[in-house]
């Protein structure tokens, strides 16, 4: 294992997943390292962030002076209100959600497999707290993308043949980045394929610390 | 036919009973029917099953009949930054049936909607689906959920009017339309009673029609779990 | 067959049918007879009428400079609107009535069967013009009455044994109002009984215009 | 991201192809999308395939389209005041697949809200439910119905914002808000474009994630069916 590579910070991994965004596009951020997408939309394009909750363009955290307890994310968060914000009951929003209009979610993970199998939401013997709206979002998004750190605070790989943990969707993930690389399948049928690393990583040190299958 | 109870407790009298299956609105600590829940509590009604997105807090929401050990059953979400909660239900004192939030949204939407089943693809090939009838459309399987059919909705709007045409505020909303619509009978607690006639007929989120009983539960001290703010630039 | 009893006017058998009408009730009147029951709403009592077209609080007709296109009932016929009412979609209106949350309906019907079967949206060589929202209000609504002519034009029976056309709900029906009589049943498996009958009107004149069988 | 065309030709241009599954708002003649029909009548698209709880009158609606022998089946639950539709039937030549209204107004949010299939009480016991699966909860039969997954969605709404956000006037809501959400692209036809912001949040009857593209129908002479009034009592 190469102790050289930096590899990408938490903004890098979010700004990569930015990248991903296209103009009109409705967006679900989840809680960490998604959150921090928002901050790197193009100037250029226009993005409207879905929070499950029941609301469409969020917008930024308020003013002191303007913290409203009505108005929360999904992570129960204070957030702000847009010209073109729009509330609705959570079983409209996810009508939304299941019903395919979400264009892009961007969620962490613990596992995901090389069949796009996503485990995110338990670990046996260790207290549940549920799995929120996770299961919904990657059954129903466009595109799901992950980003999660590549490896376990244990150095172990998260991108692996096959989740030990319980699921929360069967081969729905699209996208995978890390702090190391970026991983890419063209539709649910093919095998994702190493499409990027960070600078100063090399494919082999990826190899070493991936069990998944992958194209090189 | 007044819809209008002077307080929580009286807007429950007779309708509170020993293992009812209660839908409560609110997401986190967002629009919850705090006066009906301490009404609940104080009633020392017991054995109840809520179907709720969240079980509150320590001694917040659900939290406050969990820690009373009013509660046997949840039927959530998300059940973190609960204490209490975790005790119980690593002790086995508390049962807790884990539904995807949209499943559990579209669950009670369908039960005040005369839907007993429906077909999503949320939750296919996860633990979710064990036990679970799976069929295919289209080629893609989908696992059937069942309609929720509470004996009790309890939810927190903004304001109604005196026929029950309620309207809620940004997303307070949440779980509150569906959890109003599951139950045989609906209570709602306000922020303020109008006029009728002062709400716009093509603004009301929830008609009258859902609405059997409406309490102030104003003033109100409404709690929020995380606080996250930006600075104002300098002028 | 009595060629002397009169029985009941269309009005009359409204004035009937409104007489069932509680204090809160939220009713959905179909087209025909049933709309006329608006006319007997007791005084001391509120009722609110609903539309399945998307409407609670159904008004009067409205004056002439007031009539509004965007405004109509089920019957397409512009109506008013009221302080207390409220507009929904057509998947919200059918939630109401599938969900059991409207209390009455009052319906006309080509024939209604001894079980409690209904048959009302066609008849087999006919233009068929379609059920609308008939078989939804009757699997939906709390209590369903008909309000119909005892025998057909050409003097045929209309509460029979049978329903021989088909139908549009199956033991839905609570209460049969013809100009000759009333007919009820406490619940879905209770036979329907002779509750009332027309001035003028005999119990013989009943048996004898009724294939239906029903307590007297 | 630009969503607003200047014509109803414009709206739909690189979105209409024969054989398409057409879903449409609308009751009777109220809220029904004019102009997009028109359009639509205009392009000689065929073999179309609408869900729409009508189908319009003689020369109005998709009657229009029915004249012009556009149209392939219909699935409706109300084909009423229409005597060429009568004809077309009669003849074989237009195959139509009656449906109850509340079930057609499910069966399209259900294909919005990615449900491919739900159970009813509506239609047990009768023609409706012939060929289609039957199910018993809580010892009740219920039937299976199948969401609609439409190509196309046609709407009339009051107003939109630039972004999509739509409000609809009284009962011109209707079939409109299931309408729209299940299409692959949804096209609204408005009487009037309002800035953003000038929409409440909190009154948005259809956000704007469910509408692709908007076009100004302006100005409309909208049909009554049957105009029923009363007097003015004398002063």
């Amino acid at each position: 294992m190469s102790e050289a590579s930096k590899g990408w910070s938490r903004n890098e991994m979010a700004a990569r997943a930015a990248k991903e965004l296209q103009d009109g596009f409705y967006v679900n951020l989840g809680i960490g390292i998604p959150t921090l997408v928002a901050n790197y939309v193009p100037k250029d394009i226009t993005v409207t962030l879905q929070s499950e909750n029941g609301m469409l363009g969020i917008g930024p955290f308020p003013y002191p002076d303007e913290v409203d307890p009505d108005l929360i994310n999904a992570g129960k968060q204070t957030i702000s209100e847009l010209p073109h914000s729009a509330y609705f009951d959570s079983a409209a929003s996810f009508g939304m959600i299941r019903g395919g209009h979400i264009d892009l979610t961007v969620l962490g993970a613990m596992e995901v497999a090389e069949n796009g199998d996503i485990a995110n939401w338990m670990i046996p013997g260790k207290m549940i707290k549920g799995m929120g709206g996770a299961m919904d979002l990657v059954a129903g998004v466009k595109k799901i993308i992950v980003v999660m750190e590549h490896t376990s605070k244990n150095g172990d790989p998260k991108f692996i043949p096959a989740c030990t943990l319980p699921l929360t969707g069967r081969n729905v993930v699209d996208m995978v980045i890390t702090d190391l690389a970026v991983f890419q399948r063209p539709d649910h049928d093919s095998p994702f394929r190493l499409v990027e690393m960070a600078p100063g990583v090399t494919a082999e040190e990826i190899a070493a610390k991936t069990t998944a299958h992958y194209v090189s | 036919m007044n819809k209008i109870y002077p307080s929580a407790e009286a807007a429950l009298e007779g309708v509170l009973k020993d293992g009812l299956l209660v839908a409560s609105g609110g997401f986190g600590l967002c629009g919850i029917p705090e006066r009906l829940l301490d009404a609940m509590r104080d009633s020392g009604v017991k054995d109840l099953t809520f179907a709720s997105n969240n079980a509150g807090i320590d001694n917040e929401g659900i939290g406050k009949l969990l820690r009373t050990k009013q509660v046997k059953k949840m039927i959530s979400s998300y059940v973190g930054e609960n204490k209490e909660f975790e005790r119980q239900y690593l002790a086995g004192e508390l049962e807790v049936e884990f539904c995807p939030q949209g499943t559990l949204a579209e669950r009670m939407r369908a039960g005040g909607a005369g839907i007993p089943g429906f077909y999503t693809k949320t939750g296919v090939g996860t633990q979710v689906a064990e036990g679970k009838e799976v069929k295919v459309f289209g080629g893609e399987e989908y696992i059937l959920e069942e309609g929720i059919f509470a004996d009790l909705s309890i939810i927190k709007a903004w304001k109604a009017d005196e026929t029950g045409n309620v309207v809620f505020r940004k997303t307070a909303r949440n779980f509150n339309v569906p959890a109003a619509t599951c139950g045989k009978v609906c209570v709602v607690e306000v922020e303020e009673i109008v006029p009728v006639g002062s709400l716009d007929p093509d603004a009301i989120h929830l008609p009258g029609v859902f609405v059997q009983r409406i309490v102030v539960g104003a003033p109100y001290d409404k709690k929020i779990e995380f606080t996250t703010t930006r600075e104002r630039e300098a002028v």
